[in-house]
Formats: C-alpha cells, structure tokens, sequence
C-alpha cells in the first residue's frame, strides 16, 4: 500500500506536448511510472517518448484506461484542465501549474465536491511513492523506498529534507506535495489521515510555512485523532507581514497564519519542530 | 495588486455602487487651475496603497479653494512614511447618518468569497470580529451560484439593519459581488458606507486588490500597473516574473521556491552576527529559464547594501543548467564585485556544476548544503565589513 | 399514502404577505392543510391569517419543523426564494410563479442535482391530495378523495377535468401539476413512476399539451413499465406552428411537440386518449 | 423576443465575433444620401424576423450605388409574405472558404444550454441532424459553470476541422456563450459561418432570441421592442401582458390558461361547421385583474372578424370576481354588438356569477360546461353569418 499512487498507476500527462510536459514525461517514465498517453489538444496521434497523445481526456481515458492524470498546461488553461479531468472522471488529478486565479480554483474546489475525483495542487511538486511511482516533478534521485510519509506546501524546500533524508539513511513511503496556492483540492490534513491509515508509513514530516491556517487546522487533527509521530519544519519565521512571499498563498495575514504561530500549535500537539531544514533527520531518530 | 481608493470607487461606480461627486488632480498644473463646483467643506485625499491615512495626515478638510490649493500642493508627489502620493483625491463631504462596513473576499479556510458586514465602520475589521463577533455578520458565497438577495438579507437581519434599508443593501452588495468578479478581485471592501437620503448607501472610502494571477485577463487593471508607484527594481521584477521583496539587509537569496527561499531567509537571521541578515527575498519560481536568472541577478546586484548571494536551486520544474548558464551570463554581462554562493541540486544538477566550473568565475562559489551556502555567504559579507 | 403530500405536510409559504400569498394561504387553511409558517424579508414578526412570519426561509424551518414549502413571489425574485429553499434543505419545494427566466431555471435545475431537495413546478398550480392537504391553488371544491391520479401540465384545463370527474363521481387520490415552463423540477415521467408505486392509485390521468418532449417520454416510460392504465388529453392540435401559446414552454418547435405526435405516442403506448376533455370519464369507466 | 439579424450581429460583435462592415439603412433619405465606402459587389439584406430571406428576394447582391439605392428602395418598408421590412443592411460580401454552423440553445430535453456546431452551414440544422447525425456535433453545457474550452474544442475535434482552426473556433464558441448569457439568449446562431484569411471566422448571418421573462433585466433588448413592427393589436396585448395569436376565424378565446384556451380551440375547430373557426388565442394567464380582462376583451372585439367571445375562465390563482368585473366593464365602455359566452368556475366563482347577473348585458350568456360554451358561441356565429 501507500498514498494515491503505487505500480498500479496508470498516468495520462495533460499538456504532455509542452516543454515542462515533454521533458517530465521522460522522467516520469524514466523513474518507472506507466505514463499510459498525454493530452494536448490538437495534437492528437503524436507521440512523445513513446507515449500516445490524444485530443481530449475522456479519448485518452478511453484508449489507455487510465487512473491518474497530471497537469502540466500553462496556469490560463490549467482551470479547464481540471474541468476536463474531472468531467471524464479521473480518479486523481495532480495538478502541477502555478498561477491559476483563485476564483477559477474557487470554481474548481466546488466543483469537485459534486464529483469523486480528488485533486492534488495547484501548485504542487506532485507525489512519489518510490520505488517506481512519480507523478508530477519530484525529483528521484534522492529518495529510496522506506517508512517515512512526507506532506509538505512546497517544492524545492522538500527536494532539500529529501535530500537530507536520504544521506542519513532515511527512506520515504509517499511523498505528497499539496501546493502552496491560497485553494487547493486536498488538504494537508487529508493526507495526514492518509498516512495514518497506511501500514507503509511509521513516522510522518510536515512541511509548511506561513499563510493560510493549513497547519493549525493539522496541528488540530494530530493533537486529537493522530497516531504516529510527526515531524516538523515551517518555513518564513523572519517573512514580513502582509507581504506576498512568492507563492499566491504566502502571506502573513493573521496571527494564526505566522510561522510561530504554526510551529507553536505544531508542537502544543506533540509535533516535534525542527530549526532548520538539515535537522529533521535528527528528530526522526 | 493593490487598487488606490480612486480606482476602486471608480470600478465599484460602474457596477452600480454610489460614490461621492470627486475629481482627481495628479499634476500640480492641475491645482493651479482648480475651480470645480464643490460645497466646502471637501475632503483632501492623498492616494497612497495603505490604510489608516489619517495617522499620516493624508485627509484633511478644506474649507475653500485656497485651502484645497495648499492642501494639495502639500500632499501630492510626496512621500509619507515610504509611501508615495501620486494623486490627490478632491471629494464631497459625503453627511450619512450612519456608518457601515462591507465587504467581499476570498475566505480561504472556507475555499469560498463570503460576504462581510457590519454597523461598525473603520478600523480592522478582523480584529473587530474577535472583540464583537455578534456585530459583524458573515455569509459564504458558492462561487457557481453566486450571492443570493436572501443571503444578504439574511446579513441585513443578522445586524438589526432598519427594515426599510434591506433591499438597498442587497443592492449594494449585489453590486459589489459583481464587481468582484468581473475583476477578480481578492477583495472589494466599502469601509465606511454612509447612508444619506439624497443617495441611499454611498462609498465614503473604498479599498479593492486584484488577484496578479488574473491581470492577464483583466486589461483594464493591467494597464493601471504603470500608474503604481514602483522601484525600478520592482518594475524589473514584474517584466521578468520574479517574485521580489526589498529587506534590509546584505545577502541576497535568489532561490525557486517561496518556502525554500523564506527557509534560507531564516537560516540567514538565526546565523549568530545580528549585523548580516538578508537583502532580499528573490523567488524565481517553478522552471526558470536562463534570462530569468539574468533579471534577477540584475535585481540582486542593483542593490548598493548587497554584498553576497545566495542562489540554491532544487530542480524540479527547473533545471539547474539552465540556472548555471543564467548566472554565468549575468557575470560576464555586470562582472560585479559580489560573490555568488550556488548550491545546485535535483534536475540536471551535474550538467549546472558543469558550467559553472568551465566558466572559470573567481566570484563563484559551490556549496553543498543550506548550512553551508549561508555560512560561506555570511562570512563573505562578514569579510566586506570588516 | 399519497404523493409527495399528505396529513403530516407542515407548509411554509414563501412570499405569503402578497396577495396571492395571502388569499391562497387562506385557501390552504381552509382546507385543512396544516400552513405552519409564511416567509417574506423585512416583514417577519408579523402574522398572516394567523400563521407567523419569517425573515427567511431557514428561520421559518427551525421554528416550524415545515417539511414542504410552496413559493408565491414574483418571477423576478422566485429564483433567490428556490435557492434559498433548497440551501434551508427544505424536502419538497413547490413553485408556483409564472415568468422564471429560463437560463435561471437552467442554473436551478443544476442545483438541485447537488442537493436532496424536490421542486415541483415552477408556473404549476401545486399538487392536491383529498381531503385535506392542498399545496399551491388548485381549487379544492371540485374534488373528492378517490383512486384517480392526475398528473398535468396545466392550471385551468385541469380544474376543467377535475370537475368534470367530480361530476361524474370519481374520486382522486393525488393531483400534481407539474407545470408548463421549459425547465422544470419533476417531469411528468417522474410522477408517473411515483402513481405507479402509490397504493391509493388505481388508474391515471395525464394531461399535457405542445411544446417540449414530456409527453413522448411519459409514453415511453408508460409502454415499459408502467402497470396501471393511463387515460390522457392532449391540448394544441390546433395550435399554429412555431408561436407561443402563452406559456412559456407550449410552443411547436418539432416533430416530436405538436399534439399529434405526442397523441400518437401515448396511444402506441397503451394509453387511451381523449377527444376532449369532457370524455375523459367515460375513459375511465 | 427574436432579434433582427443586425441586431444579432451588433450582440455577437461586442462580444468579440467578428463581423462584416455594414451599413444600416431604416430611412429612405439615408439611400439617397448614400454613399458609404464599399467594395462591390455587397450584400442588400431586407430586414425581417424570419428565415429563409432568399426566398423573399430579401437578400440581394449589388454592383453599383445606382443598384444599391434601387434594391434598397424596393426593399424598404414593404411587407413580403406579411412580413414587414422596417430596415436593409448593406453588408460587405464576404468570401470564405469554408462556410459552418453554429449555434448556443435551450436544450428543453437536457434542461442545460448546448453547443451545436456543423461544417454544414445553411437550412434547418435540426433537420440536417437527423439525416446527418455525424456531421453536426453538441456538447451540453453545465449552467453553473460554463462553456469549457475543451468542449468546444471536443466539437471541433468531432466535426474533424483543421486543427489550425481550433483555438479560433473555440474563442467563437466563448463568444457566442457569453453573449447567450449576458443577454438571456435563448437562441444565438450563426448561420452561416465563414472563415478568412483576413478575419479569421466572420459571421455572414446571425439569429438570435431573448427570453421574454428576462427582458425585464435586459434594458438594451428591451428598448429595441419599439422597433418590431407590431400591430396595434399586437401591442395592446404586450402591454396588457396577455399572450395574444391572432387567427382567421370568428370565435375570440379569452381564457385563463394556455392548454385550456387551446382546448377551446381544438374544439371549436372539431366542430363540425368548417366556416367557423377560432379568431383568436388569448391567454390572460394566472391572477388576472379586471383591468387586464377589459384589454384583452378590447383586443378581440377590436377585430373585425370577431363574431363571439368565448370566455371560459376556471379559477385558480385566478378570481372570477375580478374577471366577472373586468367584462362587465368592457362591456360598459365598449358595447359591443358581440356575444360573450361566459364559464366562471374555481375560486369566488359565485361572487363572479352574480356580478354578471346584476350587471344585466344582454350580450352576456353564461355556459356551464366548455362544449355548451363551445356550441353557443357556434351558434352566436351562426346566427349573424346566415
């Protein structure tokens, strides 16, 4: 077992034509993944890396029966992406595009809740669930199989505990980037849920930063329904307020959305907060 | 992107919302031949993207034309606490007998907009409706329904709003909702609203921010961009699509990815010697090519207290020979006097280390971890200063 | 049993200080129906023929325990009472306003896919259940409880049926106006299949006019499935092509609505058609 | 209502279709002023709110301005198959290589708006769907949430148009949806469609109908209701709000309720006596007021032909008082020479009754059931045709 893929996943790449498209397909498929057919529209009957490309989602479902779709579109097709995966009724879409609207996501999150797909991102690394199955950009060169679940809010910051997980020797069940965008179609405290549920995972590490109430509301679900050990990092202690940190959804608007504010609920719930990045490994022990 | 109130009232007038007769003066020649038909007294408004402009003595009440002409010639093209005034707003003293306060936006928790209202006006509102929760009323939007009249009637119930005032204020925040999304906004507020019987409800002050990943689609808002009062820097960092905040201190961090950046950030701080911390916040984003890294090299460089940078990359969209190529020619274009602190990892990170080390650069340094990349910066700066 | 509405209906009526509102709450109390409730903004607090006002619909509900609600506000408002029914979760919503723009009944209809609610209607006289739950207008001293069930699109040609059964000495079990717009809330199919399951129903009366496909699909439905016998009227076999014949929905558009083919179809079908409307007693005999 | 195809274009225009310049001519003294910069040959379009113009000789090509001024001369308010033409288009011919078909409708079966799109372009596409099923493509459209892009695109894909086309054929659809929705459409078709090198897709000829119960918010349609050329009948009964269809016969039906008027209608028909038929359908609709009943009594006596009245009203929503006190008041400020066959039933019925009764009019005659009603107006119209 582990979260929402394994070697059963059968991957359609949306935007699979484009630069980021093309290129993560190769590694995707380098890693092992089925990629099974790519979605770009007009470009049906192409092939990219060997993978079939079709007109539309619900063709490429069709011919490939598919489970999993990633996106890869430019952030002003990107809405109609999800629409249309959520149309042909994908199981689970990860959505890797930053720079959608938060009105279009809006639409989106209702959406989806008339629907039983779940979405992952926007603005996400996607999911890897070594040995063999990556959808989305994380890279895989740093993680080997194991017992360790991984949510995180950010991309390059979880390459970098990765990183530092696997030269002390750690290895990762799942690991699921849920995004950093104000919107976003699952949760961290879904996938907290997840890992609890999963036989694979025995510890789990929870990466945020400022913005939003995401990790109060995790912290909330550790202190109460939460039975393995969680590790923490929150980024932006030093970020000034009311500022837009890069990403759309990192911003100090509140008190509870403050790196203290996060690491304090995090660790009133019994989370073990870690200074900086290169010491969750330590805390793991 | 942050609106000035002038821009708002505009916007929120289109869709229907009252506003008090106004008339905007941003050039001095303008004031020299002021003489429009206004009943004194009038407000001064200096236009400037932050709240609480009374503190700063940017609205004041003239009494005649002579006042209004010195009142602007002390507001406008100044500069109040780093804010500067582009514009001054001249406004009817707009008389209502009550003051509310509405508005609209993104209540992220709930992934919906929800409507906002209450008796009382001005200050923050957020921190009114912890202290007075029964005051402030609240209604969540369905974005694929839109606002119901009922669920603002029901706000107007909620506040004890007189009867006969409900139906002219779910016209008002009918009117703002549509607003709202015509120009997706993040927020439409009216902060206060007066109540007058010559006009029914009418924006004394209004505020409006446009979410930046719309303006594509929104060529109105776009085209007021250049009107922002912008660095150049800043502006540099619109054109090249990086995300750019201005701190105070000496070491650049040019990083993809916001939390990763933020992380260094912090590292940087807790580093021991309070004197060295962080130039700038400089978040290149997902699958940067090299004229990315270019511009925001530029951007670091052009800062006189910069004295070292940090670039780590964590490719996953990007890729790191891109990121090497990118910093190799921003060296040979600008050759500055600066060290650069790169640690490369994840996509293509082999082919980056490449690159850098065939250009043969003095002023460029690998690191190989967090730590390190901020403690060879912080002694960088740390041998400047000394 | 009865459809939709019986003994233990507990009504609001929304829009009930108008004056439609008010004479027919009057109506429906008179008939015994238990009107629990009446809901207009601005005026809660008040009291109409003894029945407590409300300022929505949701207030109503909670201090009245209503399972049903009946709408008479005008068109330009009847779409904000629907949803505001539906949202208040209100079992079964009967909408009586004429003129509801067609593209808000689109959006409506899409709502109540996503909820539990039923609409009834709109631009439909309500549903009548002897001897004494009346929801809507239909006039109530024309009907005697019985085993005939109507299921109509009309007002006035159904009072004229009514009558005329009354007359002849038929009883009815439910009587359900569905209504004549373009878009409506339960189809003729839908009550056909609710008759079928009634045990109080021994035989059925549909009434339908041009315009729209619900006839034909009534026909087919009452070819494969249903087991008790349908007597029927068509109006418009008169009507004019392509001109609307005052309802918003009564218009021959194609082959499939003019009153000819939906004759023909219900005939094929099984069920015995009447010349007018005076004959369909006989019909039932 | 249904649009002129000027208007249609105009619509569709300001919502980004594009469309051929043209010029609109609804004076005489306009033509023979004319002389607006064209390229002949150019299109003379009579102006009427039906299909199939060529037919009528209402859609002309001309060669020179004498011609045009010719063609336009002998357009201009005449009335062709009882169609007046109150205005003529002179159009840009546009040459396309490909003509199409597209169109946003109520589907009534789906309950949702769809896309219709052919490369078929010209005549009944209903009709054409049904011996081509594979040559005309839809997609339903979730109201809620709009036209996808990859639907449309889906249609294209379907219909196997050039893939260069794709993106224009999809924005085209995004035009024709937001339109639809802005303006309460419940038809937009453009019909044909052409594509060129200089435009992209053109629309040569367009249709398109507003829903009646949402002109109300529709201000722009609604004042284009003037320009329809209605009889004065026709507008008597728009403003009295009575559904009105006028026929050729004798008996006016004023009823309350579509399907029991044309009930009466089919019965009258059935009749027997070929020469007497119905005059009119007049549907005074639910809760009727007195004053309603006396315009739409003054619409059917208004007419000529009208011999008798049958007025058959079963009350609902409906109060036979008010329409027993409507009747008896037309009848005391028209008097006319007509019968009116009278069937009150349903709500205050007796109050009804009796005011008829007191009100002692020779002309008015009571009927218990519709075919007593039916076979006394039959013989009112009897009596005065032999």
């Amino acid at each position: 077992m582990s979260l929402f893929i394994n070697a059963s996943t059968r991957l359609i790449v949306q935007g699979i034509t484009g630069k980021h498209g093309s290129f993560h397909t190769q590694e995707m498929l380098k890693y092992g993944t089925m990629v099974v057919g790519g979605v770009t529209h007009g470009r049906g009957g192409e092939w990219v890396h060997g993978v079939p490309v079709f007109d539309s989602v619900k063709a490429a479902m069709y011919a490939t029966d598919a489970n999993t779709s990633v996106i890869f579109v430019p952030p002003r097709f990107a809405t109609d992406a999800i629409f249309e995966a959520i149309d042909a009724q994908v199981p689970l879409i990860v959505c890797i595009t930053e720079g959608i609207p938060v009105y279009d996501m809006m639409r989106v999150y209702a959406y989806l809740q008339t629907s039983n797909s779940r979405l992952i991102g926007p603005n996400c690394p996607g999911i890897i669930t070594p040995p063999n199955a990556k959808v989305g950009i994380i890279p895989s060169e740093i993680v080997r199989p194991g017992n360790i679940g991984i949510v995180s809010k950010s991309g390059a910051l979880t390459y970098e505990v990765m990183q530092s997980l696997f030269q002390a020797g750690f290895g990762v069940s799942t690991c699921v980037g849920v995004g950093a965008d104000p919107i976003l179609g699952t949760s961290m405290v879904e996938v907290l849920e997840a890992f609890d549920d999963d036989p694979e995972t025995e510890k789990v590490i929870l990466l945020g930063e400022i913005g939003g109430r995401a990790e109060i509301r995790a912290a909330e679900y550790i202190q109460r329904y939460m039975t393995k050990p969680v590790v923490g990092f929150i980024a932006g202690k030093t970020a000034p307020n009311g500022v837009r940190m890069g990403h759309a959804g990192a911003i100090v608007e509140d008190g509870d959305s403050t790196a203290i504010a996060k690491i304090q609920a995090l660790t009133r719930a019994g989370a073990r907060i870690a200074e900086q990045p290169e010491h969750i490994a330590d805390l793991l022990r | 992107m942050k609106l000035y109130e002038y821009q708002a009232k505009e916007l929120l007038h289109k869709f229907g919302v009252n506003i008090p007769k106004n008339y905007l003066i941003t050039d001095v020649h303008q004031i020299e031949q002021f003489d429009a038909p206004f009943n004194y007294p009038i407000y001064i408004k200096g236009q400037v993207l932050a709240g609480g402009r009374a503190k700063y003595n940017l609205i004041k009440e003239a009494n005649s034309l002579e006042e209004v002409r010195h009142m602007v010639m002390t507001m406008l093209n100044t500069t109040v606490d780093g804010l500067f005034v582009p514009s001054v707003l001249l406004e009817d003293k707009v008389i209502g007998d009550n003051l509310y306060y509405m508005s609209i936006v993104n209540d992220r928790n709930a992934r919906k907009p929800v409507l906002v209202a209450s008796l009382q006006s001005g200050g923050d509102i957020e921190e009114f409706a912890k202290s007075h929760p029964q005051q402030v009323a609240k209604q969540l939007i369905n974005p694929l329904t839109g606002l119901h009249s009922y669920q603002a009637l029901s706000v107007a119930d909620e506040l004890n709003l007189p009867r006969h005032l409900w139906r002219a204020f779910d016209e008002l925040a009918q009117a703002m909702y549509r607003c709202y999304v015509h120009y997706d906004a993040t927020l439409v507020e009216i902060n206060p609203i007066a109540y007058t019987h010559e006009y029914g409800f009418i924006a004394v002050d209004a505020k409006m921010k446009v979410d930046d990943n719309a303006l594509y689609r929104q060529p109105d808002i776009l085209s007021w961009q250049h009107i922002l009062h912008m660095s150049d820097t800043e502006k540099l960092a619109l054109e090249a699509g990086v995300s750019y905040v201005k701190l105070d201190g000496q070491i650049a961090c040019v990083v993809n990815g916001a939390a990763l950046a933020m992380t260094i950030m912090d590292m940087t701080y807790s580093h021991g010697d309070a004197n060295i911390t962080p130039a700038c916040f400089l978040d290149i984003g997902g699958g940067a090519d090299a004229d990315r890294v270019v511009k925001a090299l530029k951007i670091a460089f052009s800062d006189e207290n910069v004295k070292a940078v940090i670039c780590s990359i964590f490719g996953g969209m990007t890729r790191c020979d891109e990121i090497a190529t990118g910093i190799v020619q921003a060296y040979r274009l600008l050759n500055p006097n600066i060290k650069t602190i790169i640690k490369l990892q994840g996509t293509n990170a082999l082919l980056g280390w490449e690159i850098i080390q065939n250009a043969n650069i003095g002023n460029l340094q690998m690191a190989m971890s967090l730590g390190e990349a901020v403690k060879l910066a912080v002694d960088a700066v740390g041998g400047m200063l000394s």
